[in-house]
């Protein structure tokens, strides 16, 4: 059953050093409140998943938290690259960055497996790719039907998964809609689950195209309103296109970086104080 | 009315798009020539995008794959294994739009690394969706624009599959989909040959001259016996455009 | 596209003797009205898929009309068992019945695979089962990383899948909602598809818990307000569980089903006239 | 008050469900158990039926697994595919109740044929949810009135597997759930020796003898050295039992 607790507690109880933790998210909800709290509280050593890569995991590497990234695309969505991604890669800086990459199918099949209580998955997909050659959790087998060669991905199963929704009830039910992505499987997979919320409601009624989660599929559920800026939860807060572009310059440079975190993050004790440093400051 | 040439290449890649088809669209250039197609002539093609957002009729040109607009506008949102597996693994693409950093003669396409793998000079966003619409829209289109660095000879890495290296060694992998049938630039158009699957030159736009595409292509470019010369934008399309971007 | 077609113009062009044919519905939302339909054209030879066969196929079997049945659950829901379907099994009445069986999970993923364009899915389950030894489309293989076993069944591809859904639009889109069970795997993996719905809507609201089919996945929509009767459409009609307790008395007795059909399905032209029979008779 | 044995043994299966846990309930007696528990002791337990819906709060007892009221109660409604491969296999059901024509020693299950499966005396159902539900639920209840063509020394098919052959036969197929770990009958309670995991009679019912068990089974019945006599029914068990039946 879910805890209705503090983001700060839920980290520091539910993500250790040396774990492996995906904030997931399908450029919607995502769970950037969380991803600050993580390098507030500097967890270090962490494997890293999700599909899409983006602003708080670009912030996560650059912070020198990461050891490991499995994902299938790292990028600014609509923008270009994510700086502090490529200057660990590139240069190692400011330490290395193992990858181990998939496609978008692959990945999310993975979490299907995962969500699954399987070791793997079949698809089709990577042959003829080099994608096949630099990783071990993807293979080719042949259909015992048909001697068909499809491909196989293994089963991933996070140490933790952390995801926003929209609402939750006071006994930790949850609720998201509006693009869902790959959360309830990231949920489904991982050993542990932390839902940060826009807000909690008294009884939850039925959306069209959403995702429920009762309360005993979760760990802890965090009141964290705003908590995906500069993505948004669809009907509470808009996304911040700007703010996507603006990151581009912040996240070129190391010093504008670091400089940035410092205020932005490291200065403020929560994303209500995370919110108000922006104020002015951006768009 | 004046033009420039990426206005050129998103209009030709509209154009491409027949009314009533399933469309798998990727952000920047595939997105907004699918919506002008959308406004223009296709206004009954269904546009997917790999957020899960089916059916999406956006009036801006979204930013992300997950802006609010596309979420908002779509029929129905499935989640991510569905999208994939169901719809583009399940053969309900038509068109598949793709781009990338580099292609080669055989229309293989690299978004992962410039240099090597273990130590790129370039380390690129990656493969996320394009390698499964390659392989499984029914039909994929291209679109790029040239440079010598990114039309070369050997690309660094195969995200996506084209044709491999030719003649039917795509086909012996058993792909759902029969591949690239266009690449869209912004001088000209290039399409595989029937038979060796070769990237041939086969569509100037107005003014440009063989010459100049080959310039751009780091390879020696099969050029086809009738190059035509594809018409110019027209008044709407231009305005429609242009209008789109600015919303 | 979706034409909207009468329902006896969809039975006739898109299902031919000798074919496979699932009408889908998890004790929700079943096509009755279509099977009735088949059964006044004699469609025959068929093979008959669905998770749960029920009335509706009891009534194919005792037609005469259905060759092989692949199934998991054979019975009456809460009232015990399907006579007909019996009556074929152990007394070969009217015909043999051929019948490979399944559990809902394997036949549910032969679904998912033909639906994902795959030639097989992998689950738990079989094993230990005698299960196994009674179909050649349920096999057990090992994982290429774990090395662990699982058990992996075949795609099924039906050649025309029925489904009743509340509402359509004119386009030929469609919306069901409530219990969705697997029609839309059951959809999506057959070549043809036919939808019968309650009601033709001018624009389709999404709700929640819904199932959306674009026009384009669809090749006939008929309009059979009524069309599950004695299942029910969600929001638009009753389960009638009297008829289903009813349904033992009649088909228990050879002549009593006989004289049942004779008098309300083929007497009848369609769906209203066959809720018009029953006026008075049932309850 | 007056009860039936059919009663009692509903209500010694309500009390086997401990709140706050998830069960996937079947229609008949599992579904008058898991409802009454609901009604009763376990108010937060989450009924999870395989028609998919989950969480349901029915006040009326459910004809079928896919009655309205089952819909009309349930905190949400998934597709058939999630229900088994997300919730049941990824290990999210607790407790699974169930039933069948046969059970032997080893509480192994038929529910698909009486005599041969080619050329059977009875057509019985068939699997249903059943086989997945007896090796994935993390435990497994079995509720059957005692009866010696149902209690046999050998099932004519195994359905769903209990513990095979006992001992150490059930864990070398790597099951997911534990197995079953009580049979609840209208006599009295069997439960697997924890070795052997031969069914052994551990509980009789108020009135109950021994021999009556064994005279209603077809092998000779393991029995425990201290059998215990349950609890009579509850007036407010039996209350609420006759009220939901009547709803």
């Amino acid at each position: 059953m879910a805890e209705i607790a503090s983001l700060q507690e839920a980290v520091q109880t539910l993500i250790a050093d040396h774990e492996s933790v995906a904030l997931e998210g399908f450029t919607h909800l995502i769970p950037q409140g969380a991803g600050h709290e993580i390098i507030r509280q500097g967890k270090k050593d962490l494997t890293l998943i999700r599909l899409t890569p983006d602003l708080i995991y670009d912030q996560l590497i650059g912070m020198g938290l990461v050891k490991k990234l499995i994902f299938s695309w790292g990028g600014n969505p609509g923008v270009g690259s994510l700086h502090r991604f490529r200057d660990a890669v590139e240069h190692q800086w400011p330490r290395e960055l193992e990858l181990e990459e998939h496609t978008h199918a692959g990945l999310a099949n993975r979490y299907v497996a995962g969500a699954s209580g399987l070791p793997f998955m079949v698809m089709k997909g990577y042959q003829g790719t080099d994608l096949l050659k630099n990783t071990k959790n993807a293979a080719v087998i042949d259909c015992p039907f048909t001697g068909e060669k499809v491909a196989a991905v293994a089963a991933i199963n996070p140490d933790t998964t952390i995801i926003h929704a929209q609402q939750a009830d006071r006994k930790g039910n949850v609720q998201l809609w509006g693009i869902t992505g790959i959360q309830k499987e990231a949920a489904f997979s991982a050993k542990k689950v932390i839902v940060t919320v826009e807000e909690v409601v008294d009884k939850i009624e039925p959306r069209p195209n959403a995702v429920f989660l009762p309360s005993f599929t979760i760990d802890a559920v965090c009141k964290v309103p705003g908590g995906t800026y500069p993505s948004y939860a669809l009907d509470y807060t808009k996304r911040d296109n700007q703010f996507y572009k603006k990151w581009d310059s912040i996240s070129r440079d190391r010093n504008t970086f670091m400089n940035w975190m410092e205020r932005h993050v490291l200065q403020t004790k929560n994303t209500e104080e995370f919110l108000r440093s922006l104020e002015g400051v951006v768009t | 009315m004046d033009y420039t040439p990426d206005e050129m290449m998103t209009i030709v890649a509209a154009r491409q798009l027949t009314d009533g088809v399933s469309c798998f669209v990727g952000i920047g250039l595939p997105s907004a020539a699918a919506n002008l197609a959308r406004h223009l002539h296709a206004p009954e093609s269904i546009l997917i995008y790999e957020s899960g957002t089916i059916g999406t009729k956006p009036v801006a040109l979204p930013l992300s794959i997950g802006d609010e607009e596309l979420a908002e506008t779509s029929d129905t949102i499935v989640p991510l294994p569905e999208i994939f597996n169901y719809w583009l693994q399940g053969n309900r693409v038509d068109i598949g739009f793709l781009g990338g950093a580099q292609i080669d003669r055989f229309a293989n396409l690299n978004s992962t690394v410039i240099g090597t793998y273990d130590n790129p000079n370039v380390r690129l966003p990656g493969a996320g969706g394009a390698p499964e619409i390659a392989s499984m829209a029914k039909e994929v289109f291209i679109i790029m624009p040239l440079k010598k660095r990114a039309f070369v000879e050997k690309i660094d890495f195969i995200t996506s599959a084209g044709f491999l290296e030719g003649s039917h060694s795509r086909t012996d992998l058993g792909f759902n989909g029969s591949g690239p049938s266009i690449v869209i630039t912004d001088l000209g158009i290039l399409r595989p040959d029937p038979e060796s699957k070769e990237l041939t030159l086969t569509e100037l736009y107005p003014g440009v001259k063989e010459e100049q595409v080959q310039e751009n292509i780091g390879w020696k470019l099969k050029i086809a016996k009738n190059v035509q010369v594809v018409e110019p934008p027209r008044d709407e399309e231009l305005q429609k455009l242009r209008e789109l971007k600015k919303a």
